[in-house]
């Protein structure tokens, strides 16, 4: 059995947070109320010492004693008093002010999204669909049924998503197909997913009977 | 001033991330991490409104003596305790690495984490129990391509099977690697160009200001 | 009866999860494990190995992989110390130095064995291009010290080890493209150094065909592999249990639906034949 | 006779003696040097680098031995700013390499040259011939990208069309969505019961594209819960999110003509560290037993942790998400799920406004573009050519 407090503290807390699988209880409720207090603390902390001392304090600090240059100042500067219009809320008449950082970020987010979307998402996809019939030669049979399989999957799929048709006739048996490769392929995916969720759990199972117990090895 | 101007930011910021992306200049780069280092400087500021609501909904709670009021106090135990510590040993030399704010991170933090995690183990067992009945053609399918990516998962699955067939002794995991391959591969591939589609939609709507729910209502 | 299975408090279905994983752990509960021949030839290949022979394990995981590839690296330096082989250990990921650090030293304790002698953690060093086909020059080009600081030059063992020349065999423990990305790429083809690989079970199926064109010696497969390999060294471990306990809830979750499908129609049949009469 | 020996034998002669000088330089002495030496500008690079390519010496161990010896184990990359020399040393490569990224002292874009020296076994050394100069300049335009450029603007170009010509009114069909339409019946559910309704948007932040369609679709459920006088509750995990979401909820309930039924305390903030959010929101569902669930947004693992909750205190659920991986969770969890396009098209439908609806018919031509390059494409791939694999090959 473990000598050491803070690995009878950790167990303490596991058999907690594993009691909520029976019902809600005064220990799962007392390590929840602890898991969310600890977990702003930890929050605070790096926001502090990662956030706001490295890319607020310290810019401005530099450019102030010459470190930096003075552009440095004014450039940190943008973004602390685009912060500070979140405290616009608690002005009521000037409340309105703190459209302006939702915007930019909203702005940023979208603009960011464009293209990358567009390359991550549509251009590799459709090379990667279309790459195995340029080398159809060399494939073997079941590989060649595998890229027309695919081929059907996602046209059938992508047609499920089609919003403005009515899902009918010719539609509608496509899209019908579609949600059939949908759902073989949740399917497979949360058949797939077992065994990295009981992975989880052996290794809490493991600390338990062994770090903790010491029962086994 | 009150919705015209976050408008043409949103506008502003969004065509240059845009153009951003196709420029690969000294200028265009550090431009792009210096627009993302502001998602640190801004973040804090709404961290203490967030917080704010937090204080306000366990302080209220401990006042009023509501129902389970006692753990609100648990909350702010570990919110002071975790935040003086790790703020204070933070301006020590030895930074926020080691020492006792890891400690509670390790002991308190980490174990809590991964048990939470671990519950998944038990909720995908009784999702698949309840959920998974042959009620109809798709959530048959759904079913049958669930067992058989199991089976072939299970370590013991090719044993069985060679038990009880003398062909093909790898057929379960064969079978299930076909499937994760083939109809899994082609569905994910429309849902993620499906996905990107809406999400380039969305986005010029924003930029162009059709969409601006986010603003909220009023002038 | 069958209308209860219908509805069954879930929280049997828990009890049902957490016993079957807490029982093989606790009683080291052992499956018939079939070993296939991938591993079989890794086993065959340190096997056939005579004392002094050098074998090189790369440690290229991160914590994520630890509980399918850690039980693989102990039973793998179990066999090589056991067989009084000396070992090389690095790593082409950063995040696995100390891992494999820990876990080597842990193995080696095991046995009556000395560190520079019988076994040289080497630890990490960036650009894996560059790392390994240094290594098939002169392995204290790149690690001039080892892991904890030592200069290479320090240990007894590696007197005589130069490059690839001296090693016997390279097992390349794997969570991400090292194997098919690296170490045959450079390794195999650039100095024809004889590989083998342990990997996740994610990844296992990509490696198939090395192993048939020959790339590969052998190849171990997730946790399935650390278990066989567990039984050809004949020290079960935790690649036993874990993949009893993965057995039993992968056939349990089948079971569990394939009663709740059983109830389900019987339950609507007899709803139908009632509508009837 | 004679003087043809002389025509004969001058050539032989002297092919002769470089058989022998050659044989004897690659027997011992020299190793032959690199060929095939260039240095170019990286193209499409913030110009802080410059790209040295070689081919490999003849006696490269990697050089299959040809006519080599197969003794050269590495070269050295060497640079200087004159032509004339002193060269200094930059690197060190092993043998077979054929190419070296030199991004050290590049600023302020001065020329320089290279040559590439190959070193072999004992140390002897043969040095190409010196290239350039070279200078690291930077682009305006990432030649690479050019497709994703075109493919951006004609999307756009669409959309645009689509939204222009919905503003003079023309109407779009559009079809059914479940999950939509169990909207009105979660929320009168939870109406009858007197029971609050639950909404979380996920773990994405404000810049998320899936966040900013939650934010719409629960401005939406807000103006209804508000006619109903049903308690909404939002807990939050994003800081920002959150000053957000009171924003939306607030102008939802003045839309509604109730801004006195919206309390601030129902749109809180939790934490920002996802299990301990997941625990807290658990401890939520089984206190307070909401009727209807909404997931809707970015959903990391916690997505089947709350959905199994929700589900054990007989919830009515809706989910939504663009998180592929997690859409297997919802759809066994949940009564209803919009899977991934569908959360961006619910968000504009039920906006009713006719611009938005626009662009999802603009989203339709945008997937029957899709459709049509891989149609084509695989045909001309089977036929050899790879103009539609092409296009879409990203750039790096």
């Amino acid at each position: 059995m473990s000598t050491d407090i803070g690995v009878w503290i950790a167990a303490f807390l596991t058999l907690c947070i594993f009691s909520f699988l029976y019902k809600d209880n005064p220990f799962y409720k007392f390590a929840e109320h602890l898991f969310v207090g600890v977990s702003v603390g930890y929050g605070i902390v790096l926001t502090i010492h990662q956030g706001i001392i490295p890319f607020a304090w310290q810019p401005l600090k530099n450019s102030i004693t010459g470190e930096a240059p003075l552009w440095r100042f004014f450039v940190t500067l943008i973004p602390v008093g685009v912060g500070f219009l979140f405290f616009s809320r608690l002005m009521p008449r000037y409340s309105w002010l703190i459209r302006y950082p939702i915007a930019i970020l909203i702005g940023m987010g979208a603009g960011f999204a464009i293209p990358r979307a567009m390359e991550t998402s549509i251009f590799e996809q459709m090379n990667g669909t279309l790459r195995p019939f340029g080398v159809i030669n060399s494939l073997s049979a079941g590989e060649i049924i595998g890229a027309v399989l695919m081929l059907i999957g996602v046209v059938c799929t992508l047609t499920y998503f089609f919003f403005s048709v009515e899902h009918k006739g010719i539609v509608g048996g496509i899209s019908k197909l579609g949600i059939i490769f949908l759902m073989i392929g949740f399917g497979s995916a949360f058949g797939n997913t077992v065994m990295g969720r009981v992975s989880l759990l052996i290794q809490r199972v493991d600390f338990l009977l062994g770090d903790w117990l010491g029962i086994v090895g | 001033m009150r919705r015209q101007v976050p408008l043409v930011l949103c506008f502003l910021f969004g065509i240059t991330m845009t153009i951003q992306y196709y420029v690969p200049s000294r200028f265009s780069e550090d431009l792009k991490s210096e627009v993302l280092n502001w998602g640190l400087i801004i973040g804090p500021f709404a961290l203490v409104l967030a917080i704010a609501t937090l204080v306000r909904l366990h302080y209220t709670r401990i006042q009023r003596r509501s129902e389970n009021w006692p753990y609100s106090i648990v909350v702010f135990v570990g919110l002071i305790v975790m935040a003086v510590v790790g703020t204070v040993q933070g301006f020590t030399s030895q930074g926020i690495s080691g020492g006792p704010f890891e400690w509670i991170f390790n002991n308190i933090q980490v174990p809590m984490d991964a048990t939470m995690f671990a519950l998944l183990a038990f909720f995908i067992a009784s999702a698949a129990y309840r959920a998974f009945r042959a009620r109809t053609l798709e959530a048959t399918l759904l079913l049958v391509a669930a067992l058989l990516v199991m089976f072939g998962n299970a370590p013991i699955g090719d044993l069985i099977w060679q038990k009880i067939s003398p062909v093909r002794p790898n057929l379960p995991s064969e079978v299930r690697q076909w499937i994760l391959d083939n109809p899994n591969l082609s569905s994910r591939r429309a849902i993620i160009m499906g996905i990107s589609l809406g999400a380039i939609s969305q986005s010029l709507r924003i930029i162009l200001g059709i969409e601006r729910s986010y603003l909220g209502g009023g002038e | 009866m069958i209308e209860k299975l219908m509805s069954l408090d879930r929280r049997y279905v828990f009890a049902l999860v957490g016993l079957a994983v807490i029982i093989p752990t606790l009683l080291m509960i052992r499956f018939p494990i079939y070993v296939s021949q991938p591993t079989q030839n890794i086993y065959d290949f340190i096997e056939g190995l005579s004392e002094g022979e050098v074998v090189m394990i790369a440690f290229d995981y991160g914590p994520s992989s630890l509980a399918e590839l850690n039980p693989m690296a102990i039973a793998v330096l179990r066999h090589c110390f056991r067989k009084r082989l000396r070992v090389i250990g690095m790593t082409l990921w950063p995040v696995g130095a100390t891992l494999g650090d820990t876990l080597m030293r842990e193995v080696a304790h095991e046995f009556d064995t000395t560190e520079g002698e019988d076994y040289v953690y080497l630890g990490y060093r960036p650009g894996v291009t560059n790392v390994l086909l240094q290594m098939g020059e002169d392995i204290s080009a790149v690690f001039a010290e080892d892991y904890s600081g030592t200069p290479i030059s320090e240990h007894p063992m590696m007197a005589d080890v130069k490059n690839y020349n001296d090693i016997a065999l390279v097992v390349d423990l794997a969570a991400g493209a090292s194997v098919e990305g690296a170490w045959i790429p450079y390794t195999y083809t650039g100095y024809k150094q004889k590989i083998a690989a342990g990997v996740t079970g994610v990844i296992v199926s990509q490696l198939y065909p090395y192993l048939q064109t020959g790339q590969l010696v052998g190849l171990m497969p997730g946790l399935l592999g650390a278990a066989e390999y567990e039984k050809l060294i004949e020290q079960p471990g935790k690649g036993t249990a874990g993949m009893s306990a993965q057995s039993i809830v992968h056939l349990l979750v089948i079971v569990l639906v394939i009663v709740g499908n059983v109830a389900y129609f019987t339950t609507r049949r007899r709803e139908q034949n009632a509508e009837v009469y | 006779m004679i003087q043809r020996f002389r025509d004969v034998g001058l050539p032989i002669g002297l092919a002769l003696c470089w058989i022998i000088l050659f044989s004897a330089s690659t027997a011992w002495g020299q190793p032959a040097p690199p060929t095939h030496v260039e240095a170019v500008d990286t193209p499409n690079d913030t110009g802080n680098s410059i790209t040295v390519r070689w081919q490999i010496s003849p006696d490269d161990k990697a050089g299959a031995g040809v006519d080599g010896k197969m003794n050269v184990v590495g070269y050295h990359i060497l640079r200087s700013d004159d032509p004339a020399g002193p060269f200094q040393l930059l690197q060190e490569v092993a043998g077979g390499i054929t190419e070296f990224r030199d991004d050290d002292g590049m600023a302020g874009s001065p020329a320089y040259y290279y040559r590439v020296r190959a070193v072999d076994g004992a140390g002897e050394t043969a040095d190409s011939e010196t290239v350039g100069p070279v200078k690291a300049t930077s682009e305006w335009f990432h030649t690479g990208k050019v497709y994703i450029l075109i493919a951006v603007l004609l999307y756009s170009a669409i959309l645009v069309y689509c939204i222009y010509h919905a503003r003079r009114g023309r109407e779009f069909f559009v079809r059914r969505i479940a999950g939509l339409e169990a909207v009105d019946e979660a929320i009168g559910r939870a109406t009858e019961m007197g029971r609050p309704i639950l909404y979380t948007l996920g773990l994405g932040g404000i810049s998320n594209i899936a966040t900013i369609a939650s934010l719409n679709i629960l401005g939406e459920v807000a103006k209804r819960t508000a006619e109903y006088e049903t308690p909404l509750r939002v807990p939050c995990y994003d800081p920002i999110v959150m000053n957000v979401v009171r924003e939306v909820v607030r102008s939802s309930y003045s839309d509604a003509g109730r801004p006195d039924a919206y309390s601030e305390d129902n749109v809180f903030f939790i934490t920002d560290s996802q299990f301990a959010y997941a625990a807290a929101v658990d401890g939520i569902m089984i206190r307070e037993k909401p009727a209807a669930i909404f997931y809707q947004g970015h959903f990391y693992a916690e997505s089947l942790i709350l959905a199994e909750t929700g589900n054990s205190v007989g919830a009515i659920q809706i989910a939504g998400t663009d998180s592929d991986a997690q859409l297997p969770f919802f759809i066994t969890a949940c009564d209803y799920t919009l899977i991934g396009e569908e959360l961006f098209a619910a968000s504009a439908y039920l906006s009713r406004e006719p611009l938005i609806m626009g662009s999802l018919k603009g989203q339709d031509y945008g997937k029957a573009l899709v459709l049509a390059a891989l149609l084509v494409g695989t045909v001309l791939e089977i036929f050899g050519v790879h103009w539609v694999s092409t296009f879409f090959q990203a750039a790096s």
